[in-house]
Protein backbone atom coordinates (compact mmCIF):
# COMPACT_ATOMS: atom_id res chain seq x y z
CA UNK A 1 0.00 0.00 0.00
CA UNK A 2 1.39 3.85 -0.95
CA UNK A 3 1.15 5.79 2.33
CA UNK A 4 2.14 9.18 2.73
CA UNK A 5 2.43 11.41 5.80
CA UNK A 6 1.90 15.06 6.67
CA UNK A 7 3.87 16.54 9.23
CA UNK A 8 2.97 19.75 11.30
CA UNK A 9 4.80 19.63 14.29
CA UNK A 10 8.34 21.04 15.39
CA UNK A 11 10.63 18.18 16.63
CA UNK A 12 11.21 18.39 20.58
CA UNK A 13 8.67 20.71 21.34
CA UNK A 14 5.68 18.26 20.41
CA UNK A 15 5.57 14.28 19.67
CA UNK A 16 3.90 14.53 16.36
CA UNK A 17 7.38 14.15 14.58
CA UNK A 18 8.30 11.30 16.62
CA UNK A 19 5.00 9.42 16.25
CA UNK A 20 5.63 9.94 12.32
CA UNK A 21 9.02 8.90 12.19
CA UNK A 22 7.71 5.59 13.93
CA UNK A 23 5.15 5.24 12.34
CA UNK A 24 6.99 5.64 9.01
CA UNK A 25 10.16 2.71 10.53
CA UNK A 26 6.90 0.47 11.35
CA UNK A 27 5.14 0.94 7.84
CA UNK A 28 8.74 0.34 5.68
CA UNK A 29 9.20 -2.48 7.76
CA UNK A 30 6.39 -3.96 6.57
CA UNK A 31 6.96 -3.60 3.18
CA UNK A 32 4.67 -0.93 1.88
CA UNK A 33 5.93 2.22 0.34
CA UNK A 34 6.18 5.78 1.64
CA UNK A 35 5.78 8.06 -1.43
CA UNK A 36 6.16 11.18 0.75
CA UNK A 37 6.63 13.03 4.02
CA UNK A 38 5.68 16.52 3.65
CA UNK A 39 6.52 19.22 6.65
CA UNK A 40 4.28 22.02 6.92
CA UNK A 41 3.49 24.50 9.30
CA UNK A 42 5.94 24.16 12.37
CA UNK A 43 7.13 20.70 10.75
CA UNK A 44 9.18 22.55 8.61
CA UNK A 45 11.56 22.15 11.59
CA UNK A 46 12.03 19.22 11.00
CA UNK A 47 14.37 19.54 8.40
CA UNK A 48 17.39 21.60 10.30
CA UNK A 49 20.91 20.41 9.90
CA UNK A 50 21.66 22.70 12.84
CA UNK A 51 19.29 20.91 15.59
CA UNK A 52 21.82 20.22 17.93
CA UNK A 53 20.32 17.94 21.04
CA UNK A 54 22.65 16.57 23.99
CA UNK A 55 24.12 13.16 23.03
CA UNK A 56 21.98 11.61 24.92
CA UNK A 57 18.72 12.78 23.21
CA UNK A 58 17.41 11.54 19.68
CA UNK A 59 18.28 13.96 17.07
CA UNK A 60 15.23 13.88 14.74
CA UNK A 61 16.23 15.54 11.66
CA UNK A 62 19.38 13.15 11.46
CA UNK A 63 16.94 10.37 12.13
CA UNK A 64 14.76 11.35 9.24
CA UNK A 65 17.85 12.03 7.20
CA UNK A 66 19.45 8.41 8.07
CA UNK A 67 15.77 6.91 7.06
CA UNK A 68 15.65 8.61 3.92
CA UNK A 69 19.66 7.54 2.53
CA UNK A 70 18.27 4.00 3.55
CA UNK A 71 14.98 3.98 1.84
CA UNK A 72 15.35 6.92 -1.00
CA UNK A 73 12.61 8.67 1.00
CA UNK A 74 10.93 11.90 -0.61
CA UNK A 75 10.81 14.14 2.45
CA UNK A 76 9.79 17.64 1.38
CA UNK A 77 9.56 20.70 3.48
CA UNK A 78 7.00 23.03 1.94
CA UNK A 79 9.24 25.79 0.46
CA UNK A 80 6.82 28.95 1.72
CA UNK A 81 6.07 27.86 5.17
CA UNK A 82 10.43 26.97 5.33
CA UNK A 83 10.60 30.23 3.99
CA UNK A 84 8.91 32.23 6.46
CA UNK A 85 10.85 30.37 9.36
CA UNK A 86 13.91 30.34 7.96
CA UNK A 87 14.57 26.82 6.24
CA UNK A 88 16.40 27.52 3.99
CA UNK A 89 18.65 25.17 1.22
CA UNK A 90 21.82 26.57 -0.39
CA UNK A 91 19.73 28.04 -3.66
CA UNK A 92 16.92 30.17 -1.43
CA UNK A 93 19.84 31.38 0.26
CA UNK A 94 21.55 32.45 -2.67
CA UNK A 95 18.19 33.97 -4.01
CA UNK A 96 16.92 36.08 -0.64
CA UNK A 97 20.98 36.88 -0.57
CA UNK A 98 20.48 34.98 3.01
CA UNK A 99 24.17 34.60 4.92
CA UNK A 100 23.62 30.64 5.24
CA UNK A 101 21.46 27.57 4.75
CA UNK A 102 20.59 24.75 7.04
CA UNK A 103 18.54 22.45 5.39
CA UNK A 104 19.41 18.55 6.37
CA UNK A 105 20.44 16.18 3.52
CA UNK A 106 17.93 14.41 2.25
CA UNK A 107 15.84 17.19 2.72
CA UNK A 108 14.15 19.24 -0.24
CA UNK A 109 12.64 22.45 -0.62
CA UNK A 110 9.37 22.32 -2.87
CA UNK A 111 5.80 23.76 -3.43
CA UNK A 112 2.54 23.22 -1.55
CA UNK A 113 1.67 21.19 -4.63
CA UNK A 114 3.38 18.30 -3.61
CA UNK A 115 1.35 17.80 -0.47
CA UNK A 116 -1.96 17.92 -3.12
CA UNK A 117 -0.18 15.25 -5.21
CA UNK A 118 0.60 13.08 -2.66
CA UNK A 119 -2.97 13.32 -1.33
CA UNK A 120 -3.65 12.21 -4.61
CA UNK A 121 -1.60 9.49 -5.34
CA UNK A 122 -1.15 7.44 -2.16
CA UNK A 123 -3.76 4.93 -0.68
CA UNK A 124 -3.35 6.70 2.89
CA UNK A 125 -2.44 10.37 4.01
CA UNK A 126 -1.67 10.38 7.43
CA UNK A 127 -1.46 13.68 9.09
CA UNK A 128 0.58 14.13 12.36
CA UNK A 129 -0.65 17.33 13.62
CA UNK A 130 0.64 19.66 16.80
CA UNK B 1 -15.06 3.16 7.21
CA UNK B 2 -12.99 5.61 8.60
CA UNK B 3 -9.79 5.30 11.30
CA UNK B 4 -9.69 8.44 13.39
CA UNK B 5 -6.11 9.54 15.53
CA UNK B 6 -6.62 11.74 18.70
CA UNK B 7 -3.89 12.82 19.98
CA UNK B 8 -4.64 15.58 22.72
CA UNK B 9 -6.05 14.49 26.48
CA UNK B 10 -9.48 14.74 26.55
CA UNK B 11 -9.13 17.00 29.89
CA UNK B 12 -8.32 20.30 28.50
CA UNK B 13 -9.26 19.33 24.60
CA UNK B 14 -12.52 19.04 22.92
CA UNK B 15 -10.38 16.54 19.91
CA UNK B 16 -12.17 13.24 21.47
CA UNK B 17 -15.56 14.59 22.01
CA UNK B 18 -16.22 16.01 18.09
CA UNK B 19 -14.45 12.97 16.69
CA UNK B 20 -16.60 11.00 18.86
CA UNK B 21 -19.87 12.84 17.85
CA UNK B 22 -18.97 12.38 13.94
CA UNK B 23 -17.70 9.23 13.92
CA UNK B 24 -19.78 6.70 12.10
CA UNK B 25 -21.04 3.54 13.33
CA UNK B 26 -18.07 0.56 13.48
CA UNK B 27 -15.53 3.24 12.32
CA UNK B 28 -11.81 2.87 14.73
CA UNK B 29 -10.42 5.49 16.82
CA UNK B 30 -7.09 5.21 17.72
CA UNK B 31 -5.79 7.02 21.15
CA UNK B 32 -2.13 8.19 20.25
CA UNK B 33 0.07 10.94 22.61
CA UNK B 34 -1.52 12.75 25.28
CA UNK B 35 -4.77 11.06 23.63
CA UNK B 36 -3.98 8.17 25.36
CA UNK B 37 -5.14 9.54 28.56
CA UNK B 38 -8.80 8.59 26.90
CA UNK B 39 -8.17 5.72 27.48
CA UNK B 40 -7.88 5.83 30.97
CA UNK B 41 -10.10 3.51 33.68
CA UNK B 42 -12.08 5.30 36.27
CA UNK B 43 -12.23 8.98 34.99
CA UNK B 44 -15.04 11.17 34.21
CA UNK B 45 -15.27 9.86 31.02
CA UNK B 46 -15.68 6.20 32.39
CA UNK B 47 -19.43 6.47 30.35
CA UNK B 48 -18.39 8.36 27.32
CA UNK B 49 -16.01 5.69 26.68
CA UNK B 50 -18.32 2.81 27.29
CA UNK B 51 -20.97 3.97 25.43
CA UNK B 52 -18.07 4.88 22.58
CA UNK B 53 -17.50 1.14 22.51
CA UNK B 54 -20.58 -0.01 21.70
CA UNK B 55 -20.45 1.71 18.44
CA UNK B 56 -16.50 1.85 18.33
CA UNK B 57 -13.64 -0.25 18.36
CA UNK B 58 -10.93 1.96 20.23
CA UNK B 59 -7.52 1.39 19.87
CA UNK B 60 -4.53 2.81 22.42
CA UNK B 61 -0.77 2.98 20.96
CA UNK B 62 0.82 0.99 23.48
CA UNK B 63 4.37 2.47 24.02
CA UNK B 64 2.70 6.14 24.86
CA UNK B 65 1.21 4.37 27.44
CA UNK B 66 4.05 2.97 28.75
CA UNK B 67 5.94 6.16 28.70
CA UNK B 68 3.02 7.92 30.50
CA UNK B 69 2.64 4.99 32.82
CA UNK B 70 -0.89 4.20 32.86
CA UNK B 71 -0.26 0.78 31.00
CA UNK B 72 -2.12 -0.65 33.40
CA UNK B 73 -4.92 1.68 33.71
CA UNK B 74 -6.53 1.10 30.52
CA UNK B 75 -10.71 0.67 30.42
CA UNK B 76 -11.49 -2.77 29.20
CA UNK B 77 -12.32 -2.99 26.32
CA UNK B 78 -9.67 -0.94 24.83
CA UNK B 79 -7.19 -2.63 22.55
CA UNK B 80 -3.10 -1.68 22.90
CA UNK B 81 -1.17 -2.25 19.77
CA UNK B 82 2.46 -1.16 18.75
CA UNK B 83 3.64 1.03 15.55
CA UNK B 84 3.41 -1.96 13.32
CA UNK B 85 -0.65 -2.44 14.46
CA UNK B 86 -1.00 1.15 13.98
CA UNK B 87 0.18 0.91 10.41
CA UNK B 88 -1.63 -2.48 9.77
CA UNK B 89 -5.06 -0.35 11.36
CA UNK B 90 -4.62 2.34 8.81
CA UNK B 91 -4.47 -0.68 6.11
CA UNK B 92 -7.71 -2.15 7.48
CA UNK B 93 -9.62 1.12 7.47
CA UNK B 94 -10.28 3.14 3.91
CA UNK B 95 -9.15 6.28 5.34
CA UNK B 96 -7.54 8.42 8.62
CA UNK B 97 -8.57 11.46 9.77
CA UNK B 98 -6.91 13.09 12.43
CA UNK B 99 -7.72 14.96 15.89
CA UNK B 100 -5.16 17.13 17.24
CA UNK C 1 1.84 25.63 -13.76
CA UNK C 2 -0.59 22.93 -13.36
CA UNK C 3 -2.16 20.13 -15.88
CA UNK C 4 -5.66 19.29 -15.41
CA UNK C 5 -5.39 15.97 -13.82
CA UNK C 6 -7.48 13.01 -15.38
CA UNK C 7 -9.70 11.81 -12.48
CA UNK C 8 -9.94 14.18 -9.83
CA UNK C 9 -10.21 13.25 -6.07
CA UNK C 10 -12.72 14.05 -3.23
CA UNK C 11 -10.87 15.69 -0.84
CA UNK C 12 -12.12 17.50 2.48
CA UNK C 13 -10.44 19.73 4.27
CA UNK C 14 -11.48 19.78 8.16
CA UNK C 15 -10.53 23.03 9.50
CA UNK C 16 -11.04 23.63 13.50
CA UNK C 17 -8.73 26.34 14.23
CA UNK C 18 -9.71 30.08 15.31
CA UNK C 19 -7.40 32.53 12.85
CA UNK C 20 -4.58 34.18 13.86
CA UNK C 21 -3.41 33.00 17.21
CA UNK C 22 -2.20 30.06 14.62
CA UNK C 23 -1.01 29.82 11.46
CA UNK C 24 -2.96 26.50 10.64
CA UNK C 25 -5.98 28.30 9.14
CA UNK C 26 -3.99 30.37 7.06
CA UNK C 27 -1.75 27.43 5.33
CA UNK C 28 -4.96 25.66 5.45
CA UNK C 29 -6.00 28.12 3.13
CA UNK C 30 -3.06 28.00 0.86
CA UNK C 31 -3.18 24.28 0.72
CA UNK C 32 -7.41 24.78 -0.15
CA UNK C 33 -5.97 27.22 -3.25
CA UNK C 34 -3.40 24.32 -3.97
CA UNK C 35 -5.81 21.55 -4.53
CA UNK C 36 -7.93 23.44 -6.70
CA UNK C 37 -5.52 24.60 -8.93
CA UNK C 38 -4.75 20.77 -9.43
CA UNK C 39 -8.40 20.59 -10.28
CA UNK C 40 -9.65 18.49 -7.54
CA UNK C 41 -13.12 18.15 -6.06
CA UNK C 42 -13.00 20.52 -2.94
CA UNK C 43 -15.07 20.26 0.50
CA UNK C 44 -14.44 22.45 2.91
CA UNK C 45 -15.72 22.35 6.71
CA UNK C 46 -15.51 24.61 9.37
CA UNK C 47 -15.68 22.80 13.00
CA UNK C 48 -15.23 24.14 16.53
CA UNK C 49 -13.06 27.14 16.67
CA UNK C 50 -12.82 27.09 12.99
CA UNK C 51 -16.42 28.27 12.33
CA UNK C 52 -14.29 31.94 13.59
CA UNK C 53 -12.22 32.11 10.81
CA UNK C 54 -14.75 32.89 8.62
CA UNK C 55 -16.39 35.86 10.66
CA UNK C 56 -17.13 38.88 9.08
CA UNK C 57 -14.90 42.37 9.74
CA UNK C 58 -11.94 40.86 10.25
CA UNK C 59 -9.34 43.80 10.82
CA UNK C 60 -5.79 42.04 11.77
CA UNK C 61 -4.00 46.15 10.37
CA UNK C 62 -3.20 46.34 14.47
CA UNK C 63 -1.30 43.51 14.65
CA UNK C 64 0.63 43.29 11.52
CA UNK C 65 -0.73 40.58 10.01
CA UNK C 66 -2.28 39.82 6.76
CA UNK C 67 -5.95 39.21 6.30
CA UNK C 68 -6.38 36.19 5.15
CA UNK C 69 -10.11 35.99 5.46
CA UNK C 70 -10.44 38.72 2.09
CA UNK C 71 -8.93 35.15 0.18
CA UNK C 72 -12.40 33.09 1.35
CA UNK C 73 -13.93 35.44 -1.09
CA UNK C 74 -11.57 34.17 -3.94
CA UNK C 75 -13.08 30.79 -2.85
CA UNK C 76 -15.93 30.48 -5.77
CA UNK C 77 -13.65 31.72 -8.57
CA UNK C 78 -11.10 28.97 -7.63
CA UNK C 79 -14.03 26.39 -8.14
CA UNK C 80 -14.75 25.93 -4.36
CA UNK C 81 -18.28 26.07 -3.77
CA UNK C 82 -18.32 23.02 -1.01
CA UNK C 83 -18.49 25.29 2.18
CA UNK C 84 -19.94 23.91 5.36
CA UNK C 85 -20.37 24.89 8.88
CA UNK C 86 -21.06 22.54 11.62
CA UNK C 87 -24.28 23.28 13.78
CA UNK C 88 -23.33 23.22 17.17
CA UNK C 89 -20.17 24.89 16.85
CA UNK C 90 -21.92 27.69 15.38
CA UNK C 91 -24.29 27.64 18.16
CA UNK C 92 -21.95 27.17 21.25
CA UNK C 93 -20.31 29.92 19.95
CA UNK C 94 -23.60 32.77 19.07
CA UNK C 95 -22.83 32.94 15.15
CA UNK C 96 -24.86 32.95 12.75
CA UNK C 97 -24.95 32.62 8.66
CA UNK C 98 -25.07 36.53 8.16
CA UNK C 99 -22.19 36.74 10.30
CA UNK C 100 -19.93 34.99 8.42
CA UNK C 101 -18.03 36.35 5.23
CA UNK C 102 -19.18 33.48 2.37
CA UNK C 103 -22.39 31.66 2.03
CA UNK C 104 -22.06 28.38 3.92
CA UNK C 105 -24.38 25.21 4.77
CA UNK C 106 -24.97 24.23 7.77
CA UNK C 107 -24.21 20.79 8.95
CA UNK C 108 -24.60 18.48 11.82
CA UNK C 109 -22.06 16.36 13.53
CA UNK C 110 -24.46 13.30 12.84
CA UNK C 111 -24.35 14.21 8.94
CA UNK C 112 -20.70 15.22 9.04
CA UNK C 113 -19.84 11.24 9.72
CA UNK C 114 -21.29 10.45 6.48
CA UNK C 115 -19.82 13.31 4.31
CA UNK C 116 -16.01 12.25 5.63
CA UNK C 117 -17.25 8.79 4.67
CA UNK C 118 -17.50 9.67 1.17
CA UNK C 119 -14.57 11.30 0.32
CA UNK C 120 -10.92 9.92 -0.96
CA UNK C 121 -8.78 11.85 1.45
CA UNK C 122 -9.54 14.54 4.27
CA UNK C 123 -6.99 16.95 5.66
CA UNK C 124 -7.21 17.98 8.85
CA UNK C 125 -5.77 21.54 10.30
CA UNK D 1 16.81 46.23 -8.56
CA UNK D 2 15.32 48.88 -11.00
CA UNK D 3 16.31 52.26 -12.18
CA UNK D 4 13.47 54.75 -12.10
CA UNK D 5 13.27 58.36 -12.73
CA UNK D 6 17.00 58.30 -11.16
CA UNK D 7 15.52 56.40 -8.13
CA UNK D 8 16.89 52.84 -7.41
CA UNK D 9 13.94 50.40 -6.94
CA UNK D 10 14.84 47.02 -4.99
CA UNK D 11 13.84 44.16 -6.68
CA UNK D 12 14.42 40.11 -5.98
CA UNK D 13 16.69 38.39 -8.37
CA UNK D 14 13.49 37.39 -9.98
CA UNK D 15 12.92 40.85 -10.51
CA UNK D 16 9.67 40.83 -7.64
CA UNK D 17 9.44 44.05 -5.91
CA UNK D 18 10.80 43.73 -2.16
CA UNK D 19 8.95 46.82 -1.09
CA UNK D 20 5.06 46.49 -2.86
CA UNK D 21 4.43 49.64 -2.08
CA UNK D 22 7.38 51.28 -4.31
CA UNK D 23 4.96 50.07 -7.22
CA UNK D 24 3.76 53.11 -9.82
CA UNK D 25 2.98 53.29 -13.38
CA UNK D 26 6.39 54.01 -13.57
CA UNK D 27 7.73 51.08 -11.90
CA UNK D 28 5.70 49.36 -14.02
CA UNK D 29 6.29 49.96 -17.55
CA UNK D 30 10.14 49.51 -15.96
CA UNK D 31 9.62 45.83 -14.64
CA UNK D 32 7.69 45.15 -17.78
CA UNK D 33 11.17 46.78 -19.96
CA UNK D 34 12.92 43.68 -18.44
CA UNK D 35 10.63 41.38 -19.16
CA UNK D 36 11.00 42.98 -22.78
CA UNK D 37 7.37 43.75 -22.55
CA UNK D 38 6.24 47.50 -24.26
CA UNK D 39 2.73 47.95 -22.04
CA UNK D 40 -0.23 48.51 -23.86
CA UNK D 41 -3.75 49.44 -23.14
CA UNK D 42 -4.69 45.59 -23.21
CA UNK D 43 -1.69 45.28 -20.93
CA UNK D 44 -2.57 47.64 -18.45
CA UNK D 45 -6.52 46.47 -18.41
CA UNK D 46 -4.86 43.15 -17.28
CA UNK D 47 -2.31 44.77 -14.46
CA UNK D 48 -5.56 46.76 -12.92
CA UNK D 49 -7.57 43.68 -12.51
CA UNK D 50 -5.06 41.83 -11.23
CA UNK D 51 -4.40 44.97 -8.26
CA UNK D 52 -8.20 44.91 -7.70
CA UNK D 53 -8.05 41.21 -7.50
CA UNK D 54 -5.38 41.69 -4.89
CA UNK D 55 -6.96 44.38 -3.23
CA UNK D 56 -10.34 42.59 -3.05
CA UNK D 57 -9.05 38.84 -2.13
CA UNK D 58 -4.91 39.18 -0.86
CA UNK D 59 -3.96 36.94 -2.86
CA UNK D 60 -2.26 36.54 -6.26
CA UNK D 61 -4.37 34.82 -8.58
CA UNK D 62 -3.31 31.52 -9.87
CA UNK D 63 -3.38 31.04 -13.46
CA UNK D 64 -6.58 28.88 -14.31
CA UNK D 65 -8.45 31.90 -12.13
CA UNK D 66 -6.95 35.09 -13.48
CA UNK D 67 -8.51 33.24 -16.88
CA UNK D 68 -11.47 33.12 -15.18
CA UNK D 69 -11.58 37.07 -13.61
CA UNK D 70 -10.17 38.18 -17.28
CA UNK D 71 -13.65 36.49 -18.90
CA UNK D 72 -15.99 37.79 -16.54
CA UNK D 73 -14.96 41.05 -16.56
CA UNK D 74 -13.60 41.80 -19.57
CA UNK D 75 -15.47 39.23 -21.55
CA UNK D 76 -14.77 36.05 -23.26
CA UNK D 77 -12.93 36.85 -25.97
CA UNK D 78 -9.68 38.22 -23.72
CA UNK D 79 -10.88 35.42 -21.04
CA UNK D 80 -8.73 32.91 -22.94
CA UNK D 81 -4.91 31.71 -21.43
CA UNK D 82 -4.14 31.79 -25.54
CA UNK D 83 -4.87 35.94 -25.24
CA UNK D 84 -2.96 36.47 -21.88
CA UNK D 85 0.12 34.34 -23.38
CA UNK D 86 0.41 36.81 -26.27
CA UNK D 87 0.38 39.83 -23.73
CA UNK D 88 2.58 38.30 -20.70
CA UNK D 89 4.62 35.14 -23.00
CA UNK D 90 5.55 32.04 -21.03
CA UNK D 91 3.96 32.18 -17.75
CA UNK D 92 1.19 35.30 -17.66
CA UNK D 93 0.04 34.34 -14.28
CA UNK D 94 4.01 35.41 -12.91
CA UNK D 95 4.73 37.82 -15.24
CA UNK D 96 1.53 40.03 -15.10
CA UNK D 97 1.72 39.50 -11.51
CA UNK D 98 5.10 40.59 -11.46
CA UNK D 99 4.48 44.27 -13.62
CA UNK D 100 1.63 44.89 -11.31
CA UNK D 101 3.76 44.76 -8.53
CA UNK D 102 2.18 41.68 -6.38
CA UNK D 103 3.60 39.09 -4.97
CA UNK D 104 4.41 35.90 -6.90
CA UNK D 105 1.37 33.51 -6.96
CA UNK D 106 2.09 31.08 -4.71
CA UNK D 107 0.07 28.48 -6.47
CA UNK D 108 3.01 27.26 -8.69
CA UNK D 109 4.04 23.47 -8.20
Amino acid sequence: MIFSLAIYGAPFSSQSSDTAYQFACALLEQGHSLHRVFFYHDGVYNGSTLATPPQDERNIPASWSQLAEQHGLDLVICVAAGLRRGMLDATESDRWEKPSHNLEQGFTLSGLGQLIEATMVSDRMITFGN
Amino acid sequence: MILHTVNRSPFGSDCLQSCLDIATIDSGVILIEDGVYCALANTELTELISTALTRHKIYVLSPDLQARGIADAVAEGIEAVDYAGFVELCTQFDKVVSWY
Amino acid sequence: MTEQQPDPKKILFLNRRAPYGSSLPREALDAVLMASAFGQEITLVFLEDGVFQLKKQQDPSNIEMKNFSKTFGALALYGVESVYVEQRSMEKRGLTLDQLLIPAKIIQSSELGALLEEQDQVLSF
Amino acid sequence: MLMVDGQTIPTDKEGYLKNLGDWSNTVATAIAQQEQIILTEQHWEIISLLRDFYQQYEVSPAMRVLVKTVGLQLGKEKGRSIYLMALFPESPAKVASKIAGLPKPANCL
